[in-house]
Order: C-alpha cells, then structure tokens, then sequence
C-alpha cells in the first residue's frame, strides 16, 4: 500500500515538473516580442553601418575601422618590448582556434616589440575567467591585457578592476564597461542576420517555405541574428514553417531538416544564425534526393567550397575571424602611445555573395577554416591553418 | 573495501587530505618561484587561487554529503544555472529583492533536492539516473524559460563575491563557513554519525531504529542546497545568472572527481568534507599551475583527466576487492 | 511512536514478558509463517529451533519490525504492540543480534555500538562519554577492544562480541541471539554463554536461535521447535532431548549425520606443501592424498581461513615449495587454480559465493563456463537438462525452477548449488571452509555425504571449520592451526579437549609437548 | 494470475513503448509509412543503438564507460586527418580507428581493473584525456574532409532495392553491429559470465571467472562500438569538433530505457537495442510534433526517470 503510495507521489512530481516546463514555454513565447524599440534603433544603425565606408587601408580590413573616433594613448606609452597577457574565453570552437592562430601569427610580425605573449584559457567558465585576469593582474607580469570574455555582464566587474592597474583591450564580445581603452568589434548581429533574411526575401519565389535553423537560445550573439532575420521575414509577411535548436550538431541538424521535409515536402530556403550548419542543412537535401534550396552560411570554407562547386543560391554574412590580429594591434599600438579607434573599434563585416565568393573560396584550405582570417599574409600560412600550399 | 589503506582516529584522518593540500601547494609554490611569478605567493596571488576554489568547493560539500550517504547527484550542475538565473531575475538589479532572491533559490535548492532524495529513497530509482534525469529537466526548463527570468543582481549583492574582511574574501569565508558547518555536523553530530551509517550499510542503519529514508532524502536536500548557493555566490560572482554557467563549469563530475580524490568513497560510509576540499584545493591548483607554466589548453585537458585517475588509483590500487 | 496501538490486555500466562500469538506471514502468496505463538519470560533463555526455511528469522524479523506480521499480535508486557519500523523495536527494549554481522567496517567500534542512540546533547554527541560507555559495555562481555579501533580491521570473533554490545546498548528487556555463535570458536563462545547466563540473572528475556545442538541443552531453558513455519511444539529443558529435538524438527530421527569414513587407504599424493608461508602463515608442511578428508581446526586469527585461500591463490604463499599434481605451483590466482583442479567452497555465501540474482542454472554453470573457451557456446548444460538433473540429483535438490534467481531459495539450498558447481568441474583437490555453516541438519547430513562420496571417488578434500563436532566426525586426519602454523596433526577421532588444548595454547606449548 | 498474463510480464516493456511511439510517428507523417522511410529512421538511429548496446557490455558487468563520446569525436577527427579527403587512406584510417579505440578500451579497462579506480571516476578521467587528445591531434579544428568512401557506410542509400526501394549502408552495419553484439552477450560462456561478474565478481573470482580480463574486454567491447557509432555519424553529418558531445549518457540512457541495471548483473541486448530505437524514435516524435527543442531534453529526462522507477518496481518483485 505504502508502495504505491509513493508511486503515485512520485509520478505526480513528475506530471507537476512538466506542467511547469509547458507553463514557462508559454510564458516565453509572450515575452519575446518586448524592447522592440530598442531593437529597431540598433537595427537600423547596423544597417547604415553595413553599406558605409570604413577607413583605413583597404587591403587590410583588420586596420579599418567604421568608428572614427580616436582615443589618445600617450599615458600608456612603455619602452619596448612588451610583455602582453590574454585571458580568452576558451578555444573550444573553430572559428577560436582559427582566431587564437592569427592572434599568434600576428605576435611573430612583432618579435622585436613583444616580449612574451602569456596566455589563459578560461575553458569557458566565467569563473575561471575571472580567476584568470585577477591571477594575470596580481602577477604584475603584464604590461597590456587583452580579454576575449566569455560573458559580457559576468565579466565586467573583473575588467572594471584590471583597468586601474593596466591598459585593457576587448575583443569578440565585450564588457558594459567604458574602461578598457577600446573594444575591438564588428558590426553585429543584426547586420548579421538581416543579410541572409534579405537574401531570401529576394530570391526566393512567392509563397516560399523557410525554416530557420539556430544554435541554442539565450546566447546573445545568435539571439540578435535570429531577432534580425525575424524582423526582416515578419516585414516581407513571410512566415517561417518552423524556428529549429540544432545545437549546431551536424547530426542533429539533418535529422531536423529531413525530418521537416517529411512533414512538409518541400523547402525553398533554410536560414541559419551559424554557417558550421549549412553543409548539414545542403546534405540532408541530397539524401533525400531534392533539389538544393537557398542555403544561407557564414566563411567557413566547407560551406563556401560546397556552394562553389554545387552552385545553389548562398550567401555568407560574416563574423570576422581577423579581429584576432586587430586586439594585438590595438594592445601593442597603445603601448606604443599611439592613438587607436575607440572606445569601440568597430570593424567591417564582409558580405560574402556569388559575386566575390571566387575572392574568398579555397580548396586548399581544411574545411572548418574561416576565410576571413586575415591571415594569408601571415607568416606559417597556410600551413599554420592546417592548409595544402 | 577497506583494503584502501586509509589511516583512521583522531588526526591521522586528516593524512590523506593533508598529503594533498601539501603536494599541491608544493607544486604550485615551485612553479611560481621557476616561472618567476612570485607574486602568485603573495597575499592577493593565494587569496585570487583560494577564490578559484569557492564555487566548486561548495556544491563539492554537498556532493559529499550525497556519496557519503551511498547516493550521488549530478542535478547540481543544472541545479546551479537554475539557481544563479532565478536569484539575479527575482533580484533584477534591486537592493530591497536581495533576500527575497536569496531564499527563492534556496527554496528551489530545497525542492530539487527532495524530488531527487524521494526518487531515489522512495521510488528506488538509481541515483545516477535520478539525478541526471532531474538535472535534465532543469536543463530542458531553463533553456525554455531563459528569457522570461532574465535580469541581474544589484551591486550591493556583489559584495558577497568580491567584498573582503580584514583582507579576507568573503568568499573564501563563505565557503570555510560552509565547510565548517557540513564537518561539525558530520564529526560531531548523531545526525552525522547516523549519515555515515546509511551510508555504510542501509540495512544495519535501518535495523538500528534510523530512519534511513530520511537521511539519503535530507543529504539530497543539503546537496541541492549548497549548489543553490553555489549558484548565488556564481550570480554575485558572474553579476547574473546564465543558464549554462553550471554545465560549462562542469561543477557535475567536477565535484564528484573532488569528493573521490578526497577520499570519500564512491558507494558511501567512509570519507568526509576535508578530503574533499583538499581536492578543490588541487584542483584550483592545476588550473593555476598550467596558466603559470602556459600550457596548451588542449593538453591541459589531457593531463587533467590523467590527473583524476592519477590521483583517485593512487590509492585504490592496493584496493583487494573487485571495484566496478 | 503514535502508530503503536496500546491497548491493555488480560494474559493467560502473566508472567511472560513476551508473547507472540498466532503470527502468519506471506510473502508473494507463499505462506511462510503460519500461526506461530511462543512467549519468553523474563530471565528465561527460550531456544528456537528448527532447520532453514522453518520461520526462525522471519518471526524475529517480525518482532524486530523490520516488516509487519499479516496476522497474530505482539505482546510485550501486557501491551499489544505492532512494530513497522525497527525503531520502534528498539524503543520498546527488544535488541536483535542479527546472524549476519551488520557492522560498519569504516566507523569506530563504539560508533558502532551507539549507532541511532548516540549519547548526544542539543544534537551534539558526547564522545568522551559514548566512549567511556562503549567501554564499559565491552568489558562487561569480558573484552578488551578499543573502542577508537576501526571495526573493520577486528577479528570475526571481535566483531561478534561488538555486535552483542551493540545489541546491549538498547537496555533490552528481550534481547535476541541469531546465531550467535556461528563465527565464533568454542573459547569465545563460552565468553558469550556466560554473558547470556549474567543477562538472564538480571532478569532479561533472551530469545536464542542456532544450529549447533549442543548449545541450544547446554543453555536453554526450553525450547520451541519451528517446522515448515508451524510451530510444532515447546519443550522444557528436561523434555529437549536431542533425540526428541531432531525428531519435531526434521520429522524423522537421524542417528549419525556422518557417513563411515574412508575404506580404502589414501592414494597419491594430490597437494604438498613445504615452508609454505605469507603474510598471514609461515612454515606451513602439509601432505595431501587422494581419498582423504583432511580437517582443519583452530581459533579465529589461526590463520585455518588464510591457510585456505593461500592454496586456493586467493592470497597465495609468498615462499615455501607447493607441489599440486606433481606440478609446482607458487604465487597462482584462483583462476589458476581452478584449472588444475581445484574447488573451493566459500565460507560466505553470499558475498563470495553467489551472484543472487543470476539463475540457478548460471550459478551452477559457473565454473564449467570459466574453465571453457570463453566464445565457445554457453557450457552445454544449457541446452542438455539431463546434466542438471543428474547434478541435482546428486546433491539431492529439487531443480524445480532452474531459472529462478538463486537468491529466493533457502541457505541449504543455496550451499547444494555451489556444491553443484564444484561436482561440475570434477576437481581434484576440494577445500572446504565452514562448508555447513548456518544449514539445516538435513542439508548438513547431504553435504558430510557427499564429501565423502567425493573423497571415496578419488578426490582429497581439505575441510576448515570452527564447527568441532564436524571436524571430528568427518576428517580422515585433524590439523590444528594456531597464530599462522600449523601446531599439530590428530588422528581420526580425537577428543574435542586435545583439538581444543593446541588450538589454544599455540605453537609454543605444542613444541614444547613434543 | 494467469499463465498468459505472466509471460506477457516478461516481455521487455521498453519494446512496448517502442512500437508505441513508432505508430505515433506513423500516424504523424506519411514519410515513415514506407519501408524506405523506416529504414531511413533506423539508419540515423543506428549510431545510439550500436552505442547502446556497446555500453550495455560495460554496465552489465557493473561498470560505466563516459568516455565513449569523447572517443567518437576522436575517430571523426582521425578519419579527417589521416584521410585528408584522400578515399585511397580510407581503409588505414578504419584500422587505426579501431586500433585507437581498442588501445582507448584497453587503458579504461587496465585503470578499472587493476589500478581499481571505480571506473565512473576513470572514464571521466578519459573522457577529458581522450578528447584533449583529439584537440591537439587536430589543433582544435581537423583540417580535410571525410572522404566519400568513408562516409559511404554513415551515408550512403542503396537506391532501387527490391521491395524496400532504399535501403541505407547504416542499417547494414546496424545489424551486423547487433548480431556480433548479441552474439557475445548471448551465445557464448563470456557473456553469461559477465552476468555474474556485474552480479558478485568476487563470488565470480573464486569460481575461477577472469574477471578482471573480462571487464576490460568489456571496455575494449565499448569503446569498439564507440568507433563503429563514430564511423557512422562521421559518414551521415561529416567532420565537426564536437559530433560525439553527450553521446556517452545517451547511451546510458538508452540502456537503462531497455532494461539495463546499473551496477551490473541484470540486462539484455534486445533490452539496449530497443532502448536505443526508443530514444531515438522519442527524439523523432517530439521533433514531428514541434515539441520545443529545449523542452526535448526535459522529455528525456522524464523518460529516463519513469523507466528506471519502473525497473526498479520490476526488480523489486523478485
């Protein structure tokens, strides 16, 4: 008796812990659509800043910059070389590993200037990233810090406090704080997002099936490039069939695309707020034996080399990886004295489209390479990126 | 089992954790005096190595308490992101919702537990899959919910995290608190002393008049607790909850690696909270040896995991009986 | 302790301090008590007697509360009482000495002993004075244990005497012994029947259960016999012959469990041991031949156990010179031994004999299995149940549900399949170790036959046992062990006072006698 | 009770809830009405079951292995590099990956069984080892694709197949995975005495059982099937630095779906396979409905819970 009473307590914690969970995915659903007013102003503003002209040389976009403001850096001028640190968020990505490559490609141009180039990976924990800057910081072995943080709002307090005792310098996500001596970024997300959206609503005929494919919620990045897309969708009156988390798991993602193309038979463009998907998304339409819809993807070369040769409609919005020279830059020009774009280093965007796709495409490079590097006239390339010469 | 060769009474039950917390501290000591990083060996370097050790060293607490008593949880690592989310959305930013934050995430600490305590007491439920299970629908209901509970703590609430007393971290005192408090009642309180006895053998503990169910229910309940606070110290730490600041930290089988480095053993009875924080303290100790000495990443994660094993066969290889 | 219903009644034999009326138990629909009654007075020693399976522990169970009876009523002091949690049995003064020792090998020995009572104040233990108690509560059992030692490096035997004072502990009004004395030696079983015979002068009732005969007249009072979980009758101290005793309990007289020992002379020699020694013996010389039941006796800590597993492998001989089958063979696994030859019968059952939730069939194949090619089909056992029965047979049990996890059937039938197993492999050497502990008379007299039978088939048997009147009534030759080696070798037939004179005074006093 | 009810009891309930859901996802879309499209969801459950099944090896005998999805993401990344889109490294690259796995089982199985670490605490030490490993090996992003001939048995369809009309390369090694699988549990003396190690390895021991050999076999067994499962998602998705992240506790998962106890001593292959199908086809039926991404796992977690309560209520009727 006692048994079954247990039983049925059990079974009942369980039937109260998934009424919750449906409770809460409807209170979600209500709250998605609030600070849209905001919204638009940075939508607007990532729109402008994607068709400006950025200054700076024009072979080199990691020098260029779409903010002119300069902030002066005399104070922190130092004789060399310098000792810089790097507390990164961690390399547990691709796009990282290319990233942390350049950066140290970047530091053998300047052999002479740097004295050693100290480096901690936080394996992305917040906490340990906090550990590591203070332990960067205490050690008194720093003369600039860069910080690639894994959490803008975690990380904050921890750079507020490295800023007092040396130059800083943010890059990838940054800090809700002005103190590091610039934040070296991209346009953003928005701008992201509404180029492959645009994209579709373009090509794509009338009456048209997309599906939006995306990473994981709660991640700010991927939460404005799907906010974006959205936006731009909503204003054509196209309605998506389906808004997917793949985890940006391969397998994961084919088996949601083929499963949709079992449910609804036909798809006329798949959108993807990360590019490591699409050639999992072009895949899944082969096997079922289908033509290629538009694929929307980013510069990672599998992606790029599958669009150039298969030649279905693509387009790569970026996240530039060459912002991974433009922080050793800016770190070392600071100590130079030499003024630098800031407080934000907003570098340009490269739209990646049929028409310059030739320009950024290269079978010689591994297929999780990102072709926005920066990197081709570094030293070690392209072995250094696990390419064939 | 107890042919680890494990010294017992009085102080010689401290010579394990104590052989740790030395061999650890003369590694990290020589790698900061041969990378000539003395300042690590400085007042702010140890105290910025013991902060390394606070987060983990609490659910570690806690996870004790539940492998001690024969059960394990590996919820805690949601159970922190649930935590840390809901005290900075219930917070969100004002000074006057501090404690009502504080108490909404030890409540659901208080709840997660004794869903875990009465899957595993009452329905019988492999603690394993019980736990993992529970962990998973807070995964799966946060992720969901995210937006709905966004926010932030006020700044007033940061001090926990970052205020110090007379040059001592709060932090650091959080966690000796808590330390303290969970070795009182294990060394010197009945309901300690009958925990190690569920834990030992149900059965005699049962036919000794306690109320065994009780006892894994409330270790449970203790656990979920300490990685709620583990979550508001991380909320107080990070200045808002994430949802995935518990997995990404894999505070899981991070606090059970510690417990079991620290001597506990796995199918409870023997062990307590001195081990296990020898074993953060190691822990801390690698993560800070290896910026020091600026090793790859990816080869860090190598040497962790030949750490883990290093340390735990060290000695459980003169261990006689069959371990599973 | 609210649940306890307390209603007062009128008795009919008012001085028992204990009755138990009319107790039925089912368990999955088999009825496995039946309307048991008995009662204990205080300062009375109440044997209960009766062969595996009859009820003996499920009554206890029931009166311990470790579960609920289905029918029948409890009445302790002239209150009806009906017990869900043990706790409650404690609270009510009855203390259980359970027969398997249900100590906490990590903790302290008073930690232990005060385990779900500790002497606390506000929740905080009082350990100086937990300490001081257990102390006492030791010395009062005539024991010098520490009450700071970890009781998982004790000695069986100490730990027994741990478990009696845990059981002290509780002030029990009625306290019961489960056989008590199946890990002891005959020395430590006599500490124990004086501390029985103090308890009952100050007037506590104790409830006693064991196989052994010879206790149950030498110190109780009277005596109920448990058959088949009916309770067939209650007989005075002066009634309890053990003729009478058998007779309830197994339905039939039994003249002589053992069976004639061996007719024809040994044969060749199976096992030889020359210096043997390890951590636990040294100087070890033992010849074994085929046909021969060889016994060994001793104290607890003789090192008889150690001397088992050492030949077995389990804990190998470091030195000496150990020729099996005219092959030598130091330093060997169990594994090894097993194929050349040799069986080994647990002492413990259950944690080193069987797996309890695998089949009968499996655990009886077990070692055909291991000695066969491991990606050879299962042992064909499998598909040829005539080998099973031939087996059980042999072993005279039933293979009524070869299926059936082992862990449902009784101890009896528990050992007969680990027999079973051994018998499969047809081994060479056979060693033994408590091979009737805790069994029933009837499963006792099938195992002594089949030992023998196995010798007489050309086998050497090499039998441990604290069980005296086995060691005697079954071996070909008598060793007697004592701190390690090998003290003396006895003929057949000698005194339980000669075994017991080396086992005691050692090695020193042996040599000296020679 | 009766006689019928009675053997219906022993049916595993985990095939039960698998037929369930497969009428479900049936009756949800016209797709998996057909031979083709069935096998379509057997080829891309493949992986989760021959991983079950693997892991089944492992838990039956009283351990765990979580290393196996650090060990997948291993062979993917070795496939890349050795191969280097290159089809003439194919058949070295398979070698080695079983090599690799088979030294993976080996260390997992020696640490466990002679260095005695419980084997939750030494897979988890792999589990980070192995992945490092293949971090390094590859500098955090494997250069090369999969060549076709590799992918060949994740991906590829035979097209034109009498009765069934496609018939996928997975299902192939789906079930000659399983025979071999069931086989060792099944057929042979060592997995019935596995069943007594995970029951009582030390009763096992002294009845002449290598125990310790065996539960490194185990290993080996596991982290063979892990390798297989890695070859087949590699094939299906192609080459990603984290394709194995989580698949450990899935297998778990499915395992205890099907009736696996953990600690040992009690469990089937069928159990493993038709937990695996049932994950997999829970994953697929929640994905029809619409159900939620997030709210998946939560699902899971349920599931999973239900499933050992409800071995647990079996259990306990012993």
């Amino acid at each position: 008796m006692a048994e079954s009473k247990t039983w049925r307590l059990g079974l009942g914690t369980i039937a109260v812990a998934a009424l919750a969970c449906a409770g809460l995915h409807a209170a979600r659903a209500q709250t998605a659509a609030t600070n849209s007013a905001a919204v638009d102003k940075e939508f607007a503003y990532e729109q402008t800043l994607m068709s400006a002209k950025p200054i700076g040389p024009a072979d080199k976009p990691w020098e260029q910059s779409l903010s002119t403001n300069m902030v002066d850096t005399a104070k922190y001028k130092k004789a060399p070389p310098y000792r810089v640190c790097f507390s990164n968020a961690s390399i547990s990505n691709p796009w990282r590993v290319v990233g942390w490559k350049v950066m140290q490609a970047e530091a053998d141009l300047h052999k002479s200037e740097i004295a050693s180039l100290s480096y901690a990976d936080a394996q992305d924990k917040d906490d340990k990233q906090i550990s590591d800057i203070r332990a960067f910081v205490t050690g008194g072995k720093c003369d600039v810090l860069i910080v690639s943080p894994h959490t803008s709002d975690a990380l904050t307090p921890v750079v507020e406090e490295a800023c007092k005792s040396l130059p800083v310098i943010t890059f990838d996500r940054n800090v809700r704080t002005d103190c590091p001596v610039t934040a070296v970024r991209t346009i953003g997300g928005y701008a992201y997002g509404m180029a492959g959206a645009n994209f579709i609503v373009e090509n794509m005929p009338k009456g048209g099936k997309v599906l939006m494919l995306r990473t994981a919620p709660g991640i700010d990045v991927f939460e404005t490039r799907s906010d974006a897309a959205a936006k731009v969708f909503k204003a054509a009156g196209i309605k998506p069939i389906g808004v997917e988390f793949t985890g940006a798991d391969n397998a994961k993602t084919k088996a949601v695309v083929s499963d949709y193309l079992s449910r609804v038979g036909k798809i006329d463009a798949v959108w993807v707020d990360f590019g490591a998907m699409s050639v999992a998304v072009a895949e899944a339409f082969e096997d079922a034996g289908q033509d290629y819809p538009i694929i929307t993807g980013e510069d990672q070369e599998d992606y790029l080399q599958k669009w150039n040769q298969e030649g279905f409609k693509g387009i790569a919005p970026t996240y530039p990886a060459y912002q991974w020279r433009t922080a050793l830059i800016a770190a070392l020009d600071v100590l130079q004295g030499k003024p630098v774009y800031g407080p934000d280093w907003i570098l340009p965007q490269p739209l990646i489209t049929s028409a310059n796709l030739a320009q950024y495409v290269d079978p010689k490079m591994p297929p999780l390479h990102y072709a926005t590097c920066g990197c081709e006239t570094l030293p070690g390339y392209p072995e250094r990126w696990g390419g064939k010469k | 089992m107890s042919g680890a060769a494990i010294p017992r009474g009085g102080l010689a039950k401290f010579r394990l954790p104590l052989a740790l917390v030395i061999c650890a501290a003369v590694v990290y000591a020589a790698t900061a005096l041969g990378t000539a990083q003395g300042e690590q060996l400085s007042w702010s370097g140890v105290m910025g190595l013991l902060q390394r050790m606070v987060a983990l060293g609490i659910v570690a607490v806690g996870q004790t308490l539940v492998l001690l008593v024969g059960s394990i949880d590996l919820s805690v690592a949601n159970l922190i992101s649930v935590s840390a989310v809901i005290a900075s959305h219930v917070m969100n930013g004002n000074t006057d919702a501090i404690a009502l934050g504080v108490l909404a995430a030890i409540a659901i600490g208080i709840l997660v537990g004794a869903v875990n305590g009465v899957l595993v007491a009452k329905l019988k439920v492999s603690p394993l899959i019980a736990t993992l299970g529970v962990g998973l629908v807070l995964q799966g209901v946060l992720t969901t919910s995210y937006e709905t509970l966004a926010g932030s703590v006020p700044a007033s609430f940061r001090v926990l995290a970052y205020g110090r007393v007379a040059g001592l971290p709060l932090a650091i005192l959080l966690l000796i608190v808590v330390v303290a408090l969970a070795g009182f009642v294990l060394a010197r309180t009945a309901a300690g002393y009958r925990l190690y006895g569920v834990g030992g053998n149900v059965q005699t503990a049962r036919l000794a008049g306690i109320r065994t169910d009780r006892f894994i229910i409330g270790a449970h309940i203790a656990a979920s607790v300490t990685a709620a606070i583990s979550g508001l110290y991380l909320a107080s730490w990070l200045g808002a909850g994430t949802p995935w600041v518990g997995r990404d930290g894999g505070y899981d089988l991070d606090s059970i690696a510690v417990v079991v480095i620290g001597g506990t053993l796995l199918s409870g009875g023997r062990g307590g909270v001195a081990g296990t924080i020898a074993g953060v303290f190691v822990f801390a100790t690698i993560d800070a040896v290896f910026n020091m000495l600026q090793i790859d990443p990816f080869l860090g994660q190598v040497l962790r995991g030949v750490i883990v094993v290093g340390a735990v066969a060290s000695y459980t290889i003169r261990t006689k009986a069959h371990v599973a | 302790m609210s649940s306890m219903g307390a209603i007062s009644i009128w008795t009919t034999e008012p001085e028992a301090l204990l009755t138990m009326r009319d107790i039925s138990k089912s368990f999955l629909g088999v009825r496995v008590l039946s309307h048991i009654g008995f009662d204990c007075r205080a300062g009375e020693v109440h044997a209960l007697c009766g062969e595996n399976g009859a009820g003996k522990s499920t009554l206890m169970k029931i009166l311990s509360g470790a579960f609920p009876a289905d029918e029948g009523t409890i009445v302790l002091d002239g209150t009806v009482r009906r017990f869900t949690h043990p706790s409650q049995a404690r609270a009510a003064g009855i203390g259980i000495i359970h027969q398997e020792l249900s100590l906490l090998p990590h903790r302290s020995v008073a930690e232990n002993i005060y385990l779900g009572r500790e002497p606390s104040r506000g929740g905080v233990v009082d350990r100086a004075r937990m300490g001081r108690d257990a102390r006492r509560a030791l010395s009062r059992l005539g024991s010098t244990i520490e009450p700071q030692a970890q009781t998982g490096d004790l000695t069986i035997a100490e730990q027994q005497v741990v478990e009696i004072a845990k059981a002290l502990a509780v002030d029990a009004r009625v306290l019961v012994f489960d056989e008590p004395t199946a890990p002891l030696d005959v020395v430590e079983s006599g500490k124990l029947f004086r501390v029985i015979a103090e308890l009952r002068a100050t007037g506590v009732a104790i409830i006693y259960i064991s196989h052994r005969m010879r206790e149950v007249f030498e110190i109780a009072d009277r005596v109920t016999v448990l058959k088949d979980g009916r309770g067939m009758a209650t007989l005075t101290a002066a009634q309890a012959t053990p003729d009478a005793v058998i007779r309830l309990m197994v339905g039939r007289p039994i003249s002589d469990l053992f069976p004639p020992r061996a007719t024809r002379p040994p044969g060749a020699v199976v096992l030889q041991i020359q210096d043997g020694a390890n951590g636990h013996l040294a100087g070890i010389n033992l010849t074994l031949r085929a046909g021969e039941i060889m016994g060994v006796a001793g104290l607890e800590g003789s090192g008889k156990m150690e001397l088992a597993r050492a030949i077995f492998g389990d804990e190998p001989f470091t030195s000496g010179e150990i020729t099996l089958l005219s092959g030598a063979a130091a330093a060997w696994s169990p594994r090894e031994a097993v194929r050349r030859g040799v069986a080994f019968l647990p002492d413990d059952r259950k944690s080193e004999g069987l797996g309890l939730r695998q089949s009968l069939r499996d655990n009886a194949l077990v070692v055909r299995r291991s000695l066969s090619r491991a990606l050879a089909l299962p042992s064909r056992g499998n598909r040829a149940p005539a080998i099973f029965d031939a087996l059980f047979r042999k072993v005279e049990m039933r293979a009524a549900d070869v299926d059936a996890p082992v862990g449902r059937l009784s101890g009896g039938n528990q050992q007969k399949v680990i027999v079973a197993r051994w018998l499969a492999a047809e081994p060479r050497l056979w060693i033994v170790a408590e091979p009737t502990r805790g069994i029933d008379v009837g499963a006792k007299a099938a195992i002594y036959g089949l030992l023998r039978d196995y010798a007489e088939s050309g086998g050497a048997v090499l039998m441990i046992s604290s069980d005296l009147t086995e060691i005697i009534g079954e071996s070909d030759r008598i060793a007697v062990m004592a701190g390690g080696r090998i003290v003396v070798e006895l003929p057949p037939g000698a005194s339980e006072e000669a075994i017991m004179a080396h086992a005691v005074h050692g090695p020193q006093v042996a040599e000296a006698l020679a | 009770m009766t006689r019928g009810l009675a053997s219906l009891r022993r049916i595993n309930p985990t095939i039960l809830v698998f037929v369930v859901l497969l009428a479900a996802i049936c009756w949800m879309s016209p797709l998996y009405r057909t031979p083709a499209g069935l096998l379509s969801l057997l080829q891309r459950a493949a992986p989760v079951v021959i991983l079950s099944c693997g892991q089944s090896f492992v838990l039956i005998a009283g351990g765990f292995d979580l290393a196996s999805g650090s060990l997948i993401t291993l062979v993917v990344v070795a496939c890349a590099l050795i191969t280097g889109g290159d089809a003439g490294w194919t058949w070295v690259a398979l070698l080695a990956s079983y090599g690799i796995g088979a030294a993976v089982g080996v260390v997992n199985g020696v640490i466990v069984a002679r260095g005695k670490v419980p084997s939750i605490i030494a897979t988890l030490g792999t589990l980070l080892s192995v992945k490092g490993i293949a971090m390094m090996w590859s500098g955090g992003a494997p250069g090369g694709y999969l060549p076709a001939n590799l992918r060949f048995f994740g991906r590829y369809v035979w097209r034109h197949v009498p009765l069934v009309g496609r018939f996928p390369v997975a299902v192939v090694v789906l079930i000659i995975s399983i025979a071999i699988m069931a086989w060792l549990m099944h057929g042979t003396n060592f997995g019935r005495l596995l069943l007594m190690i995970g029951d009582n390895p030390r009763a096992a021991e002294l009845a002449g059982a290598p125990v310790r050999r065996f539960r490194m076999l185990t290993f080996v067994i596991s982290a063979l099937a892990s390798v297989t499962a890695g070859i087949l998602l590699g094939g299906f998705s192609g080459v990603s630095v984290d394709v194995g992240t989580g698949y450990e506790l899935q297998a778990i998962s499915a395992a205890v779906i099907g009736g696996v106890v953990l600690l040992g001593g009690q469990g089937s292959m069928l159990g493993a396979v038709f937990g695996g199908l049932t994950l997999y086809a829970l994953f697929t039926l929640l994905n029809l409905v619409g159900f939620p991404e997030p709210m998946r796992v939560a699902v899971q977690g349920i599931i999973l819970i239900a499933a050992a309560a409800l071995s647990a209520r079996r259990g306990r009727r012993i």
